[in-house]
């Protein structure tokens, strides 16, 4: 059947069938930064942002289910060529190694700071445990999440540039 | 006060021991990596296995009719199929052979059995579930103490009578090898003339690596040119090209073996799996590229699992805590094919290095292999070769034998340890330790955890009733296989190989036959460049993974790339130096005898005031070469390294008992590590963070466990349990360093330190809270039910 | 996975009634929960098309089915063997026929079942309760049509 | 992993809904979160014939106090209990378990509704709902009918759901100033099912004794289960360490878990006495109570 996916602010027609699993559909219009590792909602490494400020797993939902909402993806989240601050912050504080997880890491993060724009540690490890990291033990993670907290407050340091 | 937006390019000579950025960075962090799902190939195919659900067999039909029917499904093959090609059985790394397909029998759970071809993933996998296998189930060996019971049923057919195996004698029809070192007698005589002596049986479970991007493969025949090209997710493309054109027969200049991107490796990419040999048959025979990607069932069920040693520690010491002799005897679990990841002369891997960090006078270990009913593997998990197993082997023990003393664990190890002035130091089982420093390194880490004022904490907590322990892991590490009168995989010696290409205008390309799986070699390597050559590092780039282009090298895995290619590296620079060093005197119009290397730049004895950069010198390499050298500026180095490198480490960790539930809390972990020369700090940081949380799920969740039916009960994330942000302690790092003497940086290695030192930090500091209770060892993985069992057994209870 | 189960079922007829039917493979089959199609290969074998689920389990399983009948022991076998999704069943089941002073009969029975592939490792979790209750449906089942007949 | 094909029904009314399900019977499944259902699917262990996804039907999506009473419509998601200021002020077991069921990312799809309907023997909104004296609305052809939580509950993945009936809400009485509860859960990581979990319920009257109290225990037998001795035992009582003790054994008495690696059947009886335990005495140190 024929869907229109809104992703990333793009309108994109697609051939599915039902059973198409939202990452699929994804990955399939040629936006591969959004990964798939585990067939039981456990990894993770595939969520993205549904309408804003909810994410799901991909994998975990049908294409024909997101026609309607909006999608961002990894590829949606950069300003032309600047960094969204939370990719900033994965790169300075080394907050990625093989980088499989990134992706979903990052928008994970991404509508948690959406619902707590100043999370400690441990709110941040809680609203993050949906997704899993085979390398960095998250402790980098941890601290990019801080780092892109405080940039996000920073009118200066978000605004400035643009 | 304003965030500053940190410097994302940072300028200039960036060499050892500066924490910069990572280079690789910049794709993954906007999802332009390229990982081998992501590649598509114009009128690619997809592959899917059809699998068993018994774990051992006999296959009485295979019926693909009703497969064949799917629209877009295009051909079934199955073992018959392969054994018209020759590739129904494939040689592992370890001697043995292993099936591709199931040859009239399954060995194992989940098994691979037939592939199916299809122009959509959805047909391949409506075709595999369609494929119907009549089976006869037979008796199934899940235990490998009764594998070599006179009764046990056989498992492998085609080797029933055939007692002489790949390294040497077996002695039943599940036995695979037996591998000893050491004087046994010698031993045995030490022991009995001990004051002391204790005796442990311990288990280190199954596990699997789970990196979490599967394993996958596109095999891309072109029959026009004849030419292979395969793009796989693997952590050693060289030797994968080389196996090829062994197998397939093609010439190994027609196969191109491509490692793309990859989501994390842990070992786990190392082997050749059937998906591989199936895809690229595929290919061969359809005329079309074929795209395979794991399930994670099959990542969890089929391809390399690590560990499953059975040990039997005897230690002998005196009164007053020395030691003086250890043995060891080791039941192996390879499963259905011995398919381990291990150098040819060591089928134990470097199990050897179990005497540790101590002196210990008389040592023998030995190592029984048998064949069991469970998938092969025996892969270097975040390892170096079965160096994991000794490690927690000998830390658990002087655990053991510091509660036998009763002697403060701590003391034990430092009465003990190998000293300073006794490097280099020839251990009892044959190993030459380059050097190493553990007393001091054990007494940073004592020092930053506090640990007299927690053990005062403890005895205080324990008279109020509360459970708390301190573990120490004070390991030995040994990585970088290796030395070429040593160590080879299939014969191909493990030396590393490496290319520098400096450009006119003094940017470079680097190239190692090493593949990084998240190390940061991008960054690394470029460091070393840069620190060898003074050229910016942000005009290096480092390749890795094409066969085509990079040198050949043995791979990623065993902390063996900053150890071998490493090493390369730095000397491939250096050998472009002595090259450049003639330029530059030319330049300076000077002799060669008169330049000197001098803060990154070439300079002329005497006058600082006169010299000339890399910069200079490169752009000279090609349009003012001295007459008579040879235009350019590029070399290729092969690093045969004269030796293992052994870094160490000295873990402390703290836990809290609940109990109620008994639930363990990891209140705290100090990791010290002296990997030698640290070339990326950051980096070092980074890769023990990941290595303590590995160390810690095997430690208390992650384990590969069957039932009596051979069933396999960690098939997914939800029963294979890898921890998340919530569950994994906050770590502590800090370094000791001393340089290796004999690697050209003074490197060691450090990706697997972690993994090899923390697990017997956490059991010990478990054990420690229970010791009063008469505890003296649980099996990983801890779970709550074995701590509340000894609990609720000593009369403790609570909400 | 290794499943075992036992139960006991009164059945309102006498012993003979009861071997009659459990020698008589159409009516053996006819107990089966949702029976989809059966085929009698002779009067101890049948293959057997059942649909079952077992919680978000749904699927269709195919079993060949071999009735061991051995009035000597007073006992009847029943060994199974077969499987759908993936997954394998291979199920030993006996009964011991028991005739009562009331005109009755007691099957006492026990079965061992061994559950392989995705249905076990991924379903396993909430298999047992609910094998548990296809089994005692069977034999409850069988209870009734003993009688009915 | 590819589920097997299906047929896809996205109804736009509770009516056209309920036709679907009511022509299709045992074929169809309700797609409302699919955090349980699509995985099933990928495993290919649940092939429904028809999915009918009710996603897009109306006035589904309301959380709103009524009547004494908090109204979970039937597309309310657990984020949206879980991220409710007023739900964490005044609902404590609610927002206790809405905290913990499966994982953060899983909760911004998953529903609570979808959950009860489901009633994996692991569920946690069934404790939840049972300790709560929950109640469903069920409409059908028939009309709407209001069912008390436990005999909603049938048995593992059984409701008293007909074909053709669709769960629309459920309804958790309001707490007064003098009621509290919570949920303890022990689970081998975040995502697990529950190795044993258990919510709690209390009501005290102003003389500190209790007026009621309920108790839902789940992952320790087929089903969730009220521990309706426990509630007994408390029901009048003062509260005291030896009566909570008590209460809790009454758990471990009814408990009949199926062992697996989560645990034994014996460590997770004796998980479900400490949980209730725990839980009584969480919802009692939030009613201000210190149980000496």
């Amino acid at each position: 059947m024929e869907i229109t996916l809104n992703i990333n602010g793009t309108e994109k027609k697609l051939n599915v069938e039902p059973r198409t699993l939202l990452v699929q559909a994804i990955r399939d219009a040629g936006l591969t930064g959004t990964h798939i590792g585990c067939d039981s909602s456990s990894c993770g490494v595939c969520t993205v942002v549904l309408d804003g400020k909810t994410a799901v797993k991909s994998c975990t939902m049908f294409a024909v289910q997101a026609e309607g909402h909006s999608i961002t993806t990894i590829e949606g989240l950069a300003q032309g060529d600047k960094l969204h601050p939370l990719q900033q912050a994965f790169h300075d504080q080394h907050g990625l190694q093989c980088g499989y997880c990134t992706p979903g890491m990052i928008m994970a993060a991404y509508v948690l700071l959406q619902h707590n724009p100043n999370p400690s540690e441990e709110e941040i490890r809680f609203g993050l445990s949906g997704n899993l990291c085979r390398c960095t033990g998250y402790q980098n993670i941890v601290k990019a999440v801080q780092q892109a907290a405080q940039m996000l407050q920073q009118p200066t340091g978000a605004a400035a540039d643009d | 006060m304003s965030v500053q937006t940190p410097n994302l390019e940072p300028k200039g000579i960036q060499g050892l021991g500066k924490p910069i950025k990572r280079k690789e960075d910049a794709r993954f962090i906007v999802g332009k990596g390229t990982y081998l799902d992501d590649i598509n190939l114009p009128g690619m195919l997809y592959m899917a296995l059809v699998h068993s659900p018994y774990a051992h067999a006999k296959i009485l039909n295979i019926d693909a009719s009703e497969a064949l029917k799917i629209p877009g499904v295009k051909a079934v093959i199955t073992a018959k199929d392969l054994a018209a090609a020759g590739l129904s059985w494939i040689p592992t790394l370890a001697g043995d052979k292993q099936m591709v397909l199931a040859d009239g029998k399954v060995l194992y759970q989940y098994q691979e059995v037939a592939a199916v071809f299809a122009e959509t993933r959805q047909a391949a996998a409506d075709g595999a579930a369609a494929v119907q296998v009549e089976y006869e189930p037979l008796p199934v060996v899940v235990d490998p103490y009764k594998a070599t019971d006179p009764d046990a049923p056989v498992l492998r057919e085609d080797i029933k009578d055939k007692m002489e195996g790949a390294h040497g004698p077996r002695r039943h029809h599940n036995h695979i090898w037996n591998w000893s070192v050491g004087s046994k007698e010698e031993t045995e005589k030490a022991l009995a003339q001990s004051e002391v002596r204790i005796k442990q049986h311990m288990v280190y479970p199954r596990s699997h690596p789970a990196p979490l991007e599967p394993c996958g493969c596109i095999g891309d025949m072109n029959k026009a040119t004849g030419r292979l090209t395969v793009y796989m997710t693997t952590q050693a493309p060289h030797a994968i090209r080389t196996v090829l054109s062994l197998v397939t027969g093609i010439p190994e200049n027609n196969i191109r073996v491509i490692s793309p991107d990859i989501g994390g490796g842990f070992g786990n990419k190392v082997p050749v799996y059937p998906g591989y040999v199936c895809a690229i048959v595929g290919s061969i025979v359809l005329g079309a590229p074929v795209k395979w990607v794991e399930t994670r069932t099959e990542n969890l069920t089929t391809t390399g699992f690590a560990r499953d040693f059975h040990m039997d520690i005897e230690i002998g010491a005196t009164k007053d805590g020395k030691v003086t002799a250890m043995k060891v005897y080791t039941l192996a679990d390879h499963g259905a094919f011995d398919a381990a990841a291990d150098p040819s002369k060591y089928p134990a891997g470097l199990f050897s290095i179990c005497t540790g960090s101590y002196d210990f006078q008389k040592a023998y270990a030995e190592v029984d292999a048998v064949y069991t009913n469970k998938a092969p593997g025996g892969v270097a998990y975040r390892c170096s070769f079965r160096v994991t197993e000794a490690s927690y082997l000998i830390e658990r023990s002087m655990d053991v034998l510091a509660h036998e003393l009763k002697m403060d664990p701590a003391e034990l190890r430092l009465k003990n340890f190998i000293r300073p002035e006794q490097f280099p130091y020839p251990s009892a089982l044959g190993w030459t330790y380059d050097s190493g420093d553990y007393e001091k390194t054990l007494k940073v880490a004592l020092e930053r955890i506090g640990y007299y004022e927690l053990r005062k904490e403890q005895a205080e907590k324990r008279a109020r009733g509360e459970l708390m322990g301190i573990g120490i892991s004070t390991f030995t590490e040994i990585v970088g296989a290796g030395p070429s009168k040593d160590f080879d995989i299939l014969g191909i010696k493990m030396f590393d190989g490496a290319e520098i290409r400096v450009h006119p205008s003094g940017s470079a390309i680097v190239r190692a036959g090493t593949r990084h799986q998240g190390q940061g070699h991008e960054t690394t390597w470029a460091q070393i460049v840069s620190e060898e050559l003074g050229l910016d590092v942000d005009k290096i780039i480092v390749e890795e993974g094409d066969t085509d282009t990079a040198p050949y090298g043995l791979g990623t895995y065993a902390s063996r790339s900053t150890p071998t290619a490493g090493g390369a590296m730095a000397l491939a620079a250096r050998r472009i130096r002595e090259k450049a060093k003639k330029i530059a005197a030319h330049l300076l119009e000077v002799s060669e005898n008169d330049v000197e290397w001098v803060d990154k730049k070439f300079v002329v004895k005497g006058v600082p005031s006169k010299s000339v950069t890399m910069n200079e010198v490169a752009f000279a390499a090609y349009t003012n070469p001295p007459p008579g050298l040879e235009p350019g500026l590029e070399t290729t180095y092969y690093y045969d390294p004269p030796n293992l490198t052994f870094p160490h480490g000295a873990y402390v960790c703290v836990v809290d008992i609940d109990k109620g539930t008994g639930e363990v809390k990891v209140r705290r972990f100090v990791a010290i590590d002296d990997c030698g020369t640290i070339i990326n700090p950051m980096i070092v940081e980074g890769q023990v963070h990941g290595g303590l949380t590995e160390g810690f799920a095997i430690a208390f969740m992650q384990e590969i466990a069957f039932d009596e039916q051979g069933n396999h009960l960690a098939s997914n994330f939800t029963d294979y349990l890898l921890p998340t942000a919530l569950e994994t302690p906050r770590w502590e790092t800090g370094h000791t360093v001393t340089p290796s003497p004999h690697h050209p940086l003074g490197a060691k290695g450090v990706g697997e330190s972690p993994t090899v030192g923390s697990p017997a930090a956490f059991v010990n500091a478990v054990v420690d809270a229970l010791a009063h209770l008469g505890v003296r060892h649980i099996d990983m993985p801890i779970t709550r039910e074995k701590v509340w069992r000894i609990l609720r057994q000593s009369g403790i209870d609570s909400f | 996975m290794k499943l075992e189960y036992s139960g006991q079922e009164k059945v309102q007829a006498e012993p003979e009634k009861v071997w009659r039917f459990v020698q008589d493979p159409h009516k053996v089959a006819s107990c089966l929960p949702d029976l989809k199609a059966v085929e009698i290969k002779d009067e101890k074998n049948l293959v057997a098309t059942v649909g079952v689920a077992v919680g978000p389990v749904r699927g269709t399983f195919k079993f060949n089915i071999e009735l061991d009948p051995r009035p000597e022991e007073n006992k009847m076998l029943v060994r199974l063997r077969g499987g759908g999704l993936g997954s394998a069943v291979d199920l030993t089941a006996s009964a011991n026929i028991i005739g009562q002073d009331d005109q009755t009969t007691l099957l006492d029975w026990s079965g061992v079942a061994n559950v392989s592939g995705p249905a076990a490792t991924v379903g396993g979790r909430v298999l047992d309760a609910q094998a548990k209750r296809l089994i005692e449906t069977v034999f409850a089942n069988m209870g009734q049509k003993m009688a009915e007949v | 992993m590819i589920p097997a094909a299906f047929e896809y029904k996205r109804p736009m009314s509770l009516e056209e809904a309920i036709d679907h399900l009511a022509k299709h019977g045992y074929d169809a499944r309700v797609l409302a979160g699919g955090q349980s259902l699509i995985p099933a699917m990928r495993y290919r262990l649940a092939q429904p014939g028809v999915l009918v996804d009710i996603n897009k039907l109306p006035n589904l999506s309301y959380l709103s106090e009524e009547g004494g009473m908090l109204r979970i419509g039937a597309l309310v998601r657990d984020t949206d209990v879980e991220f409710n200021k007023d739900i964490q002020h005044r609902y404590h077991l609610i927002s206790d378990v809405s905290m913990v069921v499966a994982d953060p990312i899983v909760r911004y799809r998953g529903t609570v509704v979808g959950s009860l309907c489901h009633n994996d023997p692991s569920g946690d909104w069934a404790a939840a709902a049972i300790a709560a004296r929950a109640q469903m609305v069920i409409k059908g052809k028939n009309g709407t009918r209001v069912e008390p939580i436990d005999q909603f509950l049938v048995d593992s993945f059984a409701t008293s759901l007909g074909e053709g009936e669709l769960a629309v809400e459920v309804r958790f009485p309001t707490p007064n100033a003098l009621t509290s509860g919570a949920y303890e859960k022990i689970e081998r990581k975040v995502g697990d099912y529950a190795t044993a979990a258990a919510a709690v319920q209390l009501e005290l009257n102003p003389d500190g004794t209790i007026k009621e109290a309920g108790i839902g225990i789940t992952a320790v037998a087929h089903m969730p289960l009220r521990v309706v001795e426990g509630e007994n035992l408390l029901r009048g009582q003062k509260p005291s360490m030896e009566l909570i003790r008590a209460a809790a054994e009454e758990a471990r008495k009814i408990a009949d878990p199926t062992p697996d690696a989560r645990g034994s059947a014996e460590y997770k009886k004796d998980m479900a006495r400490v949980l209730v335990g725990r839980g009584l005495l969480k919802a009692l140190n939030r009613l201000g109570v210190a149980v000496a």
